[in-house]
């Protein structure tokens, strides 16, 4: 039994959002998809945007994610989060409009989507959750798998020569004029999960200035798949994920608005 | 003859190779087997179950919904399986974290203490291992060497020298059934 | 009624959609229907209707989708190698529940094929050419009128039932210019209340949909739609019938092939030969009853189809053994003459000992 | 024993005992506890009182099931 | 007869391919079925087999097109979603009339479902879930062992024909473990003349299309396809009986419903009702013969699948009227057990008089 | 009637390559897909690869390639040349295996399967005609298509708010580490003619590295859906096209090999 | 009354318009039309159809492969359609640049010099006027008023002062039909 | 006149008349038929003998139907 604190002449700095549904996430526990959730969550909190808010989920691990955002939320064959968004967006032009995908989604099956809404500028923010697998199915190699990162269908490791180098996505979509703001964060140490925030809140309030695309990518974990404990994975994070997949800003068009 | 078992506990517990153990075993015997997953998302990190048939004529359905025998390792299969044992059935679980207790009487129960004795025995995975004892000595479906010999085959070789101790296990576990 | 026009099929279509208070339409183009989206291109605009250029049918049907969860009348047109890359996104806008319209300008298949008129797709519109179980409310215009007469029809329907609908026609109907008038269309008024417009505080979140990984919710969600589907069989089924009371042959055509039947239809009454013809309009719901019914009476019936023999199964199904199916058919764009369809109708009402 | 200056409410129930909070926690004041809940995980618990409401655990915490309070700024000083 | 294992429904797959000689494998993962990629992915590279995780299935079945049109073995593999986006694909194969064996490890549908097992495609697979008139050789197997036969079978089918042929079963299959033997393979040799390998000399330019603008030429094109189409249906057809002899009840049952059926027999032939069991291997060509033929000597025909009713149509096809065919079915991804079903036919037994 | 010129004493210093079916191209007069088959063909010739080159053509006005260029040939469905060029070149790493693709193709419908080939680095050559038209259909938009030129989808010229940025693909694939040489010609002046040769030549050549693919973009013309004469297309071309997406060398990790 | 035209040319030659007019003048008279193009990539650039079907009951096929009349302005659309006529039906053309002649003596063979007549009223695109003008003198299906009253709805608003011209036109081709 | 340097052959039947060669000719040796070819083109065929057998006609010529001739260099000079 842990020790218990009196909470007498405390007040409460942190709790979790109303916008995150009473439930228990089906998440394996340490990963990441959750700490995303609740960022997302608490930005639509804290913007007081619930009401138009409309949400994309994807196939992969947070497929379920209508589940837990307490928002209106579509869920999206494979691959095609962009397309549902755009066809929401075109109809609601002033909702707040988001995707939310992870790399076998965005970078795999969608990469036409993703591209094509991106080159289009449509007024929606593009949620990246980058945990450089396959989750949901297993733990097979997804586009952004690593060099050398085994996974279930490149059992020795991912190899350039059979499956090509993991594809960069924000620097890719930072090219096309149609985005205006693209960042890559990772939550994985409470500062990061600060500035992840921050950079969703800037991305999800560029949908009012209506001059283009706004992506997050969220360099993140799978210790099931990856087979480590969660604070291990984050460590891996760190010392893999990062050097390839820099943290950063990588375009910024909403300047001075 | 016709044996329906399923295999429940958590994932990590070692219940798919149990069941594959007793599929093995059947093939071994001659018998007709089936080992048939419960697959879906709520497989990773929660419960995980396995269904194994054997039989001596061509299995039909690999998905049941009631069994002969119900080998349960944790508490959420308990409450899932119980019901699910056939009137004259067998449900064998794991007592010592299993803290409640069927009030079936249509059915043999096993309570084996298998965490108990599996720490006694040096090592937790063992559990299984008592709890197969205990329904085998209970029905006698398979021969204990078939299952040994099955381990030899389902075990890769740097395991091998855990033979003995799995051999050690059975034996405990049918050392509750009278 | 408004002032008689006459007008290409495809722009009919594009038209009566407008009139018919779409809200948006997402398409790619295809021969031989691309007219529709350039006539949207320049009309949309002009009525506040969304018009977007996809980048190919996989991303208009998800649009389509996205649209249509959000509860806007929405549709999209397109021809058969399009339409069977909307497979996918048709069968999870089936299972999602969402009303909206698909057009599929058929041609000729399999592949690229031609771009000639074609009725080869009917088994992947009304049997599934998606996977899962689900139905598509299918009508099968034959004349530039009946063109714009389902497109009202069509999204009606889709609402009513909260189930796609798909228009089946040919390129010949697409590209031909006949006589049109438009009715004028009432909304029957739509129930939004489940679509994604963003969730006020007094309701729960709203969620499109077609996933329930437990099997026993799963199949509860079959059930659902078995029941709607039991329900349009019930109520939609149309179709039209031309000389039947006296009939001792049915000609069974739809779309292009039904004006060719009833060509052939006089023809062969020219002969002294008593025929009739059914010509379904809802390829689904099919019309079974009405040829159960007719079977009956009449020594055989006649299926014409521009295909190797697809709905001649649906035909089968409904005379069930009662009497002889005959069937002739072209294929690969080609379309055949009502004279050449005489002969091979007049040697099988012979048969049948007419 | 410092002055107690914050404090965590942890949903155990719902904790999936991943560790990160207790990794991300700069006074070392959360730990493992020994019990498991009705998941089966051992979850993540007060053990010191050291909080310092830095929020750092509930900002990594998955499953946003950590409740921060801090002493209120009149009476911490 | 090599020795006897304990394997997996999709690792068997993967194993009977590779000593079927494949060449090639495309595919991209899906549940209920990556365990046939992973095998891949780890046993390819020992035997020469060129193994690549396509970026999508819609690549996968394109690399396929590629690879089989330069005349290699090559297979893929999907479940239902993933089938369902390789639609337009598979009628540019079969048009371009490519040999080449693709899986389907079915799932609940429609839209992303469950993935649980399902018999939900049938249609899909049938009757063309992709545009135009063509057909796929579809093989059902019901068994582990049956999967690790019908591998080599669909290879040699595909070439023999050069026709794709698809391997129709469902997640439980490819989930369960069984015994299995695999059997000595023997290629029959294959006619590569056709295939785009780079042009000698010696001989004019191959191309593999499935183009033909001109109607004229895409007729041709059909009429070739409804050829060896009319061929396969002459040669091809396989199908179980089981105590149809005596029989005065049949029950119709494919795959994993067939292993169930024949439980549900055991259990009517225990209380007395004279029932027999067919269980179609191809379900294109469909076994429409020996339903048309036991229609002539017994009661009625009892379908059961995992669907809401559609292999149901062809053995209505097959009955044509001749007798009462009665349906159990379930949907999404639920499975029925024996004694559910039993009570079902029995019932449907008793309305027709046994 | 022209006059007439006695070739005693000339010898033949161009004619048309062998490789060149004796057929007449549907393409409509002065269209540049007829100039890039015979370049291609041209080079297959010289390069005496004949016997072990395959070509894959789109579908768009290009798509009858396989009745002109005499070598082996399939015809992929629309968007999908790249997976199928794939298929091909994995199954015989030692072919010269090349796609053909107009702008719709390659960069609409088949934007993915052309970013995850590239990304791959699939040893093939990718020719990609860029006309900024969808030519076979009639004239609608594309995705180059420049911001204010009309098309039939987009009858008062593309607009950027509805229809976003025309794409840039040489640009976009040479950011991708799967790509060994990237470059963009055009084919309205002999000289230009003479370097896309090149550029081709270069194309197919790296092939032999099996170090990734090979991409040359053809700006090119569509007098017909622009509604212009050929003369006046290419000089069109000039002013307009080129402006926007430059010639040149955009990759060249060949080097010295 | 059925009357099915077939008007072929190069693409250019306006012939898919003549159509028009023709389709859009049944419709003032209120017969049943129909009118369809040949669509395909062979449009392009080379020759051009459209089918028009003139009738007073519901058309069948818009597709025919013979024809009552057929109005040819180039030498492959002779070719192709000349064999293409009913017995019985007609055959105009532009005599002027289509040098081969018909050897059928089952059909009317109106052989026009339309262009020579076109340049003569000062505008070549009146040819297929013309060949109309020789058709309807010919066969009148149609009444020149309705013709003209179509030429109003079809052509745009600036192009009506052509209305007298091409009135001219059809006259001028009637002049040849005795 | 000057001296011939070069010739074209042009497959005047199956010239499309586009003019891409007449462009582009620097010595305007090209121009465009009277006549018209069995498709309704006027074709491209030398009007002057100027050709300087540059080859810029038939590498601008999309259907690859000229054939360029030089006069041998111990001729020429
Ligand atoms: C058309 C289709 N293909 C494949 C799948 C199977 N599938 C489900 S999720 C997934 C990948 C998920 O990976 P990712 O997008 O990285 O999400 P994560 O689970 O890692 O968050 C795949 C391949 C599917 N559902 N539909
Ligand atoms: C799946 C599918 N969608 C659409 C089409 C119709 N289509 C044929 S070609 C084409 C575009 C051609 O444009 P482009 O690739 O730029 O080639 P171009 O003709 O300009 O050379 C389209 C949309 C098709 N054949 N298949
Ligand atoms: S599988 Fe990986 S991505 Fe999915 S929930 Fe578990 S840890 Fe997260
Ligand atoms: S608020 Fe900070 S100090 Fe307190 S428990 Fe959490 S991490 Fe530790
Ligand atoms: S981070 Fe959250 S879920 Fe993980 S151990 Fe701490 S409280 Fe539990
Ligand atoms: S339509 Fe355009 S691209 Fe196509 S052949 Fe004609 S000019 Fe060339
Ligand atoms: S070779 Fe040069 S000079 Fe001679 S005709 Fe051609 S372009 Fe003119
Ligand atoms: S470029 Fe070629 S096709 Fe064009 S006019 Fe000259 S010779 Fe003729
Ligand atoms: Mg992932
Ligand atoms: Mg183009």
């Amino acid at each position: 039994m842990g020790i218990t604190v009196s909470l007498e002449n405390m007040e409460k700095i942190y709790e979790r959002p109303k916008t995150l549904k009473d439930k228990v996430m089906h998440y394996c526990p340490g990963c990441g998809h959750g700490v995303t959730h609740r960022l997302v969550m608490e930005l639509v909190e804290e913007l007081g945007i619930q009401h138009n808010t409309v949400g994309v989920a994807p196939v992969g691990c947070s497929v379920f994610a209508y589940y837990y955002m307490d928002i209106d939320m579509q869920e999206a064959a494979h691959g095609r989060a962009c397309a549902v968004a755009t066809g929401i967006k075109r109809m609601m032009p002033d909702h707040y409009v988001f995707t939310y995908q992870g790399d076998g989604d965005l970078a795999a099956i969608g990469t036409n989507e993703t591209i094509h809404a991106c080159n289009r500028g449509e007024n929606i923010t593009i949620v990246f959750v980058n945990n450089a697998i396959y989750g949901m199915t297993g733990g097979q190699m997804a586009p952004t798998t690593l060099l050398g990162q085994p996974a279930t269908t490149c059992p020795l490791g991912r190899e350039q020569a059979a499956n090509g180098y993991p594809i960069r996505m924000s620097e890719l979509v930072a090219q096309l004029p149609g985005t205006i703001y693209v960042e890559r964060v990772a939550v994985n140490t409470p500062a990061r999960v600060r500035k992840a925030k921050k950079a969703l809140i800037k991305a999800f309030k560029s949908q009012e200035l209506k001059k283009g695309t706004s992506f997050v990518e969220i360099v993140s974990n799978c210790p099931s798949n990856w087979k480590m404990t969660p604070v291990e994975s984050n460590k891996w994070l760190d010392e893999n994920m990062l050097p390839y997949y820099p943290l950063g800003l990588y375009k910024d068009e909403i300047s001075g608005e | 003859m016709l044996e329906e078992i399923v295999f429940a506990g958590f994932g990590g517990q070692g219940v798919l190779s149990l069941g594959q153990i007793i599929a093995y075993s059947g093939m071994i015997e001659n018998r007709e087997v089936c080992w048939m997953p419960s697959y879906g998302p709520e497989m990773r990190g929660g419960t995980a179950n396995c269904i194994v048939s054997l039989s001596d004529e061509p299995i039909s359905s690999p998905i049941l919904s009631l069994f002969d025998t119900a080998v349960v390792l944790n508490q959420p299969s308990f409450e899932k399986f119980e019901p699910e044992v056939k009137p004259g059935g067998v449900l064998v679980y794991d007592a010592t974290n299993i803290k409640i207790k069927s009030d079936r009487t249509d059915i043999d129960v096993l309570e084996i203490p298998g965490s108990e004795k599996a720490n006694e025995l040096g090592n937790p995975r063992m559990m299984g291992m008592i709890l197969l004892g205990a329904y085998l000595a209970k029905k006698p479906v398979l021969k204990t060497e078939t299952i040994l010999k099955a381990l030899k085959k389902v075990l890769p070789e740097r395991y091998h020298h855990m033979i003995p101790l799995n051999q050690k296990a059975l034996e405990t576990g049918a050392s509750f059934v009278s | 009624m408004s002032e008689m026009l006459l007008m290409k099929g495809n722009e009919a279509m594009a038209e009566a959609a407008i009139r018919a208070g779409c809200e948006g339409y997402f398409a790619y183009p295809i021969t031989p229907q691309s007219e529709v989206a350039e006539y949207m291109a320049r009309e949309a605009p002009k009525h506040g209707v969304v018009f977007l250029q996809a980048e190919s049918e996989l991303a208009a049907i998800n649009m389509l989708y996205g649209a249509a969860g959000a509860g806007f009348k929405v549709w999209t047109s397109s021809s058969s190698p399009g339409i069977s890359l909307m497979q996918e996104g048709i069968s999870y806008i089936a299972g999602a529940m969402l009303p909206c319209v698909i057009v599929n300008v058929n041609r000729g298949g399999p592949g690229l094929g031609t771009i000639q008129p074609s009725q080869s797709d009917y088994f992947q519109t009304v049997k599934g050419g998606g996977h899962g179980d689900y139905r598509l409310i299918t009508l099968a215009p034959s004349t530039v009128q009946e063109i714009a007469d389902y497109m009202g029809l069509a999204f009606d329907l889709a609402w009513k039932y909260r189930n796609p609908a798909m228009i089946l026609m040919d390129g010949a109907l697409g590209q031909m210019m006949e006589k049109v008038q438009f009715k004028p269309y009432t909304d029957p008024g739509r129930d939004l209340s489940w679509s994604t417009r963003g969730k006020p505080e007094e309701r729960e979140s709203n969620f499109i949909t077609s996933l329930f990984i437990k099997p026993e919710e799963m199949e509860q969600v079959n059930l659902q739609l078995q029941k709607t589907y039991r329900e349009i069989e019930q109520n939609e089924v149309r179709y039209d019938s031309y000389e039947v009371d006296d009939a001792e042959m049915v000609l069974v055509a739809y779309g292009l092939s039904a004006r060719i039947a009833s060509k052939v239809m006089h023809i062969l009454r020219d002969k002294g030969l008593k025929v009739g013809l059914v010509k379904p309009i809802t390829l689904w719901p099919y019309p079974y009853k009405i040829l159960s019914d007719l079977a009956d009476r009449v020594k055989g019936f006649f299926v014409m189809e521009l295909n190797a023999g697809q709905m001649v199964e649906d035909v089968r199904l409904g005379v069930n053994g009662k009497k002889e199916v005959g069937f002739y058919g072209r294929m690969g764009g080609m379309i055949y003459s009502p004279e050449e369809v005489a002969e091979k109708a007049e040697a099988f009402a012979r048969k049948i000992g007419m | 024993m410092a002055k107690v200056k914050g404090a965590v409410i942890i949903n155990t129930e719902n904790c999936k005992g991943c560790g990160l909070c207790i990794h991300a926690c700069p006074t070392d004041t959360l730990g493992f506890s020994k019990e498991i809940n009705s998941k089966g995980f051992n979850f993540s618990e007060m053990i010191k009182d050291e909080c310092i409401a830095c929020m750092s655990c509930a900002l990594v915490c998955p499953d946003a099931v950590i409740t921060v309070y801090r002493m209120k700024k009149d009476k911490a000083v």
